[in-house]
């Protein structure tokens, strides 16, 4: 066992080897995205049942394109490029050598901009959302009691569960289509909150990268914010195509 | 303590009554239940011996005796934990069949049963027979037959409650938008209506759902329906065999459902089928505008008193206006029967009229009187036909 | 001790990530492509999630380097999509089974009581 | 084993222990040391364990006659705060996050948890939580039931959102909590402790981390929603608004049943431990019991519908639930009989500790035992949210959490602070908190099943003699637990020094020093012989087959 003088400053005392401290680091990260998981699975519970309850709702709606697939792609793309530059930061960070040389700076160099250029695409997916949501909020698009879109303001005014008469004369229930929205919001509201998140520790890093701090046995903090960012990334995934696509 | 519940349970089971564990049996659904119910009761009985059994045993009897004491090496034994992980599962099986099978008889109703539309708000339950279209205030019982199958068809208009009656071994939430259902067929003795007013002032005042001042009131549901279908079925010489009796049985409401959650009481009253049927009809032509006892000495309705029934019976109005806490009638009106102007919430104030007075029943929240902002709100009445409420605000006129 | 949970540094070559990143977005473009279609509610839904898995799976495995991680991250990360899964399975089992034992109890006749009361909006 | 007389002598040398290392108040304050902040965490459980008792004594006053006492208004105030407070401050944090957090790295032979700032930061968030219930206590209070049943907490007019956020800041410190001892015992254990030589109170707070990082989460988006619900009338859980009450019920209950496991699986836990070191007995059926830890955490996930039977729930759901329910009960059994046969032919101490383990054998078996009619359909169709359930889930969750609270509290006790506490003054309190905790709760089965039903503030006459037994009894277990608290504090000052192993442990907390050296061990320690092989055991060559 090591004793606590020839240890380097980032191995805690209670860890008996470096290798120890990361992959006990690396396995609570992973049991803190596994809670982030659950997190989202209530708002996706929330969905399917939402859309259980009042399908010709969600179907009018995206039939009506009230959300732009446009916009959501682009994020789409953007979010994934940002997966792949944090990606690329972390294959750096492994590589950074443990000996301040050019050949660290070289690589450290390459670490920065690449979690710089993440913060951009982040922070470009923050600007999207923010179009999109100032829209919704002209249109009255809005959650719950707040919704004033005028083609159903009818009903959200008398709570009454009003009744569509389709083509057949025939009465369709499409009650509630703030609920919608209501959905939209939460799951988009959060996800959006774990961006912003996102981008602090990124610029974290970015600055503890700057100072040189990380090397080949010490960048557990790369790796774990790269894995929370991942994450990030396939929460969208699945919310782009129900929220924007599926009809 | 276990062996002396089981001996009482036992000795209580003799008499007709409740046993120790469980209320009287007065449904069909309710001799399943407890059978199920003393299936498990037994298991866990005779399980709990065995297992205290052996723990005070081994406890005792290993009991240390001194430092020198040496202990067996026993680290387990995989038949024996085979065992006691086996033998258990076959009696929960069982059990899970038994509550199951009941469970599905309870579920669905035979085709033919009456309907009874339920109505849960807070703080009453108020019922309807669609069929027949008949109502039946919140103050009042609901009626049944006995030895038919009834299926109460339930919603509620604010938050979730739950409708209980321990006597059948039924429940079942009664949630907003959307129908929940519970059905009976309602068996044992019926008693003469009198039987049941004997406990009955023994109730809490706001049990008993009288007006706060009333010490002596007593909640007569039995003996109000017995004597109703007596002097009808006299009026109208309607053949009518022996005394009618009925069996009344307790309403509680299970789901928290804020204030007055222990004050939503109601009764289920259970009559012979036939006394059912004049019950029905009395019920059908029966209108308070032509009751005798409410007519005025000029032949015409005396609408106060009118009102008055229309509050207490058939809108159930004093199930909250009957208690201190809530806005109080006499008050709206002088000895001249002129309207008093009280303090709004809006600030500005409004004389008690008819207008206002229907307003504040058709829409509560349109104009709410200061001192009452957080008393909870009344749902509203948008229903109440216009000479209603005239006959009500004549009872408030009537109020002193 | 825990050795078993060693795991090594594996670096990944550039190649992958950018083999998975074009994946993505070709998959993306299908994605939108097939919402175009206009298909039928359910089979879009289909296809959007099986889509959305394949990527899902493409991004954990590579960019979260699980293809290279320690089994019980793994298997931790395959548990927690099993409970969520018992979540949605158990919920929805309800929600789409109500009402099957009682008709009048169902939800959906109570509403249509409601909606033919109310207002119809075109 | 391990590093036994070196480390003795050399702590006995210059006596520091973790108590005294450092000095002053913010020495405590920032610790991050476990032991400390374990201690930190009973002091803060304790005192909110006397609000809300003091709040069920108001509750129990309300109930002792028919006519109401304090007024309706009042009287769901206290009850919903007593049972938040209880579940969301006591009950979920009471074993882990203290006697857990104390225990578990001593007993892997670690230096420390995992992450020990994290531990401190789940510490000050479980305060900051705690913050808000007391905010939400001394304001508008609360009158939801701790359940907070939509649509009723999204109408009524009392401070539920201080409350809600309040419930979801204390998830987080139960998921960090959760995710430390994970990680913990993964990665911490000491040099030749196999998971198959851990402790049984560390498999039980394994699996408790578990269920704390997986069903946690959903609590905390699910009061998420309803903050939104009341802010925004979001319309997922309000009917008026198209949501569906039902759906809450199901978030709400995916948690909070996992969550009754993550109660009193560690209670099981601490059984394990004291009804082994006090019978001088090796565990009948270790892998048993430790597979049915397990098992347990994992059914739990998929029993909550059982919570649902009558709320609307269909009934195909209420029946596979109510099977699956069943299945829990096994795993159950299985470790009830395991501690018993471990009494079977040991040198059973009748000292204060196993006296209450044997009291929770009793409570827990009545608790377990009256759960299977409320698992059964037909018969919970009859006591569902009767005092039954009321009766039940307080001789499970009060009776079963709380005496074994008080078994590893006495257990560890010379452990934490190094002073022996009176077995005399213990073995009193005990009979009269056994006694009076029985006569509580025992009468309440009775109304329940008579059709008592639950959070009514005035009720039918014909309840009042059980209500009347019930009250006068709560009144007497409270005092009795006053007495506890009473001759533990009286024994930290003048209990007398307790040896450096004084139960005969030999599970690795009692490898060192008594209280334990600031770092636990010096040294790296090596685990050699199994947490239960007592010196006592006479090993014959015929069970060695097993």
């Amino acid at each position: 066992m090591s004793a606590h003088e020839d240890q380097p400053y980032y191995h805690a005392h209670h860890f008996h080897t470096m290798d120890q401290q990361n992959a006990s680091l690396k396995l609570g990260m992973w049991a803190f995205l596994v809670q982030e998981l659950l997190f989202f699975s209530g708002l996706f519970m929330a969905y399917i049942s939402m859309r259980f309850f009042y399908p010709e709702t969600f179907e009018l709606v995206q039939h009506k394109n009230l959300l732009s697939i446009p916009w959501g792609a682009t994020n789409t793309l953007v979010l994934l490029t940002s997966s792949l530059t944090m990606a690329l930061a972390v294959r750096a960070a492994q590589m950074l050598p443990m000996v301040k040389n050019d050949e660290e700076k070289k690589i450290r160099k390459s670490l920065m901009n690449y979690l710089l250029v993440t913060c951009v695409f982040a922070g470009m997916f923050l600007v999207i959302k923010y179009v999109e949501y100032t829209h919704k909020i002209h249109d009255g698009l809005l959650p719950g009691k707040f919704y004033s879109y005028d083609a159903w303001k009818a009903q959200i005014e008398d709570n009454t569960f009003a009744g569509v008469v389709g083509e057949g004369g025939e009465l369709i229930i499409t009650e509630a289509p703030q609920i919608f929205f209501s959905v939209y919001f939460m799951m988009t509201g959060v996800h959006g909150l774990h961006v912003l998140i996102g981008v602090g520790v990124i610029l974290w890093l970015y600055l503890r990268a700057k100072r040189g701090e990380f090397n080949r046995e010490n960048f557990a903090a790369v790796e774990n914010v790269g894995l929370y960012w991942h994450l990030v990334d396939l929460i969208w995934i699945f919310l782009f195509p129900l929220l924007y696509l599926v009809q | 303590m276990n062996a002396f519940l089981l001996w009482i349970s036992q000795a209580q089971a003799e008499s007709g009554q409740g046993t120790f564990w469980l209320p009287p049996q007065s449904s069909t659904l309710a001799e399943k239940t407890d059978s199920t119910f003393y299936f498990i009761y037994w298991v866990s009985i005779v399980f709990f011996i065995i297992l205290m059994g052996a723990m005070l045993l081994f406890a005792v009897q290993y009991k240390k005796k001194s430092d020198a004491d040496k202990t067996a090496d026993l680290k387990g034994s995989h038949v024996i934990e085979l065992i006691w992980a086996i033998f258990p599962s076959f009696l929960l099986i069982a059990m899970f069949v038994m509550g199951f099978k009941t469970y599905v008889y309870s579920i669905v109703p035979p085709a033919d049963s009456l309907e009874i539309l339920v109505t849960g708000k807070q703080w009453n339950w108020s019922y309807n027979y669609p069929n027949y279209g008949i109502e039946v205030g919140a103050a009042d019982a609901i009626v049944v037959p006995k030895g038919k199958a009834v299926r109460l068809r339930m919603v509620s208009e604010d938050v979730i409650h739950s409708y209980y009656v321990p006597d059948f071994r039924v429940k079942k939430d009664v949630v907003p938008n959307r129908y929940s259902m519970l059905w009976f067929e309602t068996t044992g003795e019926l008693k003469g209506g009198q039987a049941y007013m004997l406990e009955d002032p023994k109730l809490p005042l706001s049990i008993r759902g009288c007006e706060s001042t009333d010490e002596n009131c007593t909640d007569g549901h039995g003996k109000e329906v017995a004597e109703f279908v007596t002097s009808y079925a006299k009026e109208n010489n309607l053949p009518i065999s022996g005394e009618v009796n009925v069996g009344v049985h307790q309403v509680f409401c299970t789901e928290y459902c804020g204030n007055d959650h222990s004050r939503m009481l109601s009764k289920v009253v259970v009559l012979e089928p036939e006394h059912f049927d004049i019950w029905l009809k009395a019920k059908m032509d029966y209108s308070p505008y032509k009751d005798k006892q409410f007519l005025g000495s000029d032949g015409k309705p005396d609408l106060s008193k009118v009102g008055s029934f229309l509050a207490k019976n058939q809108y159930g109005c004093m199930g909250c206006h009957g208690k201190s806490t809530y806005p109080q009638w006499n008050t709206l009106f002088d000895e001249s029967g002129k309207g008093q102007s009280r303090g709004m919430t809006s600030g500005d104030n409004v004389v008690a009229d008819y207008e206002y007075i229907s307003e504040s029943i058709r829409n509560p929240q349109a104009k709410i009187v200061a001192q009452y902002a957080n008393v909870g709100n009344m749902s509203n009445y948008s229903g109440m036909p216009e000479q209603d409420v005239k006959a009500i605000v004549e009872y408030m006129k009537s109020l002193k | 001790m825990s050795s078993h949970d060693h795991a090594e540094h594996h670096v990944t070559p550039l190649k992958v990530y950018f083999g998975v990143y074009f994946a993505l977005l070709f998959l993306t473009i299908v994605t939108v492509g097939v919402s175009y279609l206009g298909l039928p509610p359910t089979l879009s839904i289909i296809v959007a999630m099986v889509v959305a898995s394949i990527k899902a799976f493409l991004v954990s495995a590579w960019f979260m380097h699980l293809a290279h991680d320690t089994k019980f991250n793994v298997l931790f990360f395959v548990a927690s999509l099993w409970f969520i899964a018992v979540f949605f399975i158990f919920t929805t089992s309800d929600l789409a089974s109500r009402g099957r034992v009682m008709k009048a109890a169902d939800t959906f006749e109570y509403r249509l009581d409601k909606a033919s009361k109310a207002p119809a909006v075109k | 084993m391990s590093t036994s007389t070196t480390t003795v002598a050399g702590t006995e040398e210059h006596g520091s222990n973790y108590l005294n290392a450092k000095k002053g108040i913010m020495s405590w304050l920032i610790t991050i040391d476990h032991k400390r902040i374990g201690v930190m965490y009973l002091a803060w459980i304790l005192t909110f364990f006397l609000a809300g008792g003091l709040l069920a004594m108001a509750v129990r006053y309300e109930l002792l006659d028919p006519q109401p006492t304090f007024g309706a208004e009042v009287y769901n105030k206290i009850f919903t705060l007593h049972g938040a407070i209880m579940v969301f401050l006591v009950l979920v944090p009471a074993i882990p996050a203290s006697i857990g957090n104390f225990v578990l790295p001593l007993m892997l032979g670690a230096k420390d948890v995992a992450f020990p700032k994290l531990n401190l930061l789940s510490f000050y968030i479980y305060v900051l939580g705690s913050l808000f219930l007391i905010y939400t206590l001394v304001t508008n209070q609360l009158d939801t039931g701790w359940t907070f049943y939509t649509p009723y907490s999204a109408r009524t007019s009392t401070a539920v959102i201080s409350a809600l956020t309040g419930a979801f800041i204390l998830g987080f410190s139960s998921i960090l909590t959760g995710l430390n001892f994970m990680v913990t015992v993964h990665m911490m254990r000491a040099p030749g402790m196999t998971w198959r030589k851990m402790p049984l109170f560390i498999w039980a707070l394994y699996a408790t981390s578990l269920i704390q990082l997986l069903a946690t989460p959903v609590i905390a988006v699910t009061l998420f929603l309803l903050v939104f619900e009341r802010m925004f009338g979001i319309g997922i859980f309000d009917p008026a608004l198209g949501g569906d009450p039902v759906l809450f019920q199901h978030f709400f209950w995916f948690y909070s049943h996992p969550v009754v496991y993550v109660m009193v699986l560690p209670a099981f836990g601490v059984i394990s431990e004291t009804v082994t070191v006090h019978s001088r007995k090796h565990i009948f059926g270790y892998t048993a019991i430790a597979a049915s830890t397990i098992a347990i955490a994992g059914v739990g996930f998929i029993v909550w519908g059982h919570h649902l039977f009558l709320s609307g729930q269909s009934e195909l759901a209420g029946a596979i639930f109510s099977f699956i329910t069943f299945g829990v009960a096994v795993p159950t059994a299985i470790k009830t009989c395991s501690w018993i046969a471990t009494l079977y032919k040991g040198s059973v101490r009748w000292n204060t500790t196993m006296l209450y383990t044997l009291g929770f054998l009793w409570i827990f078996t009545i608790g377990g035992l009256t759960g299977l009619p409320l698992a059964t359909l037909a018969t919970d169709v009859h006591f569902h949210d009767t005092y039954f359930v009321v009766a039940h889930f307080h001789y499970v969750m009060m009776g079963g959490v709380l005496f074994a609270l008080i078994t590893a509290i006495h257990h560890w006790w010379p452990k934490m602070t190094g002073r022996m506490f009176s077995e005399k003054a213990g073995k009193t309190v005990f009979f009269f908190a056994f006694v009076t905790y029985n006569m509580t709760f025992a009468p309440q089965f009775v109304m329940g099943a008579q059709g008592m039903p639950r959070r009514y503030h005035e009720y039918l006459p014909q309840f009042e003699i059980w209500h009347q037994i019930s009250s006068y009894a709560s009144f007497g277990f409270g005092l009795s637990l006053v007495g506890v608290l009473f001759y533990l504090l009286y024994s930290l000052k003048n209990g007398e020094k307790s040896p450096q192993n004084p139960w005969g442990g030999v599970s690795m907390e009692w490898e060192t020093a008594t209280p334990p050296i600031e770092h636990n061990f010096e040294g790296q320690p090596i685990c050699k012989n199994g947490p239960y092989d007592f010196p006592e055991i006479e090993v014959d060559p015929n069970a060695a087959a097993h």
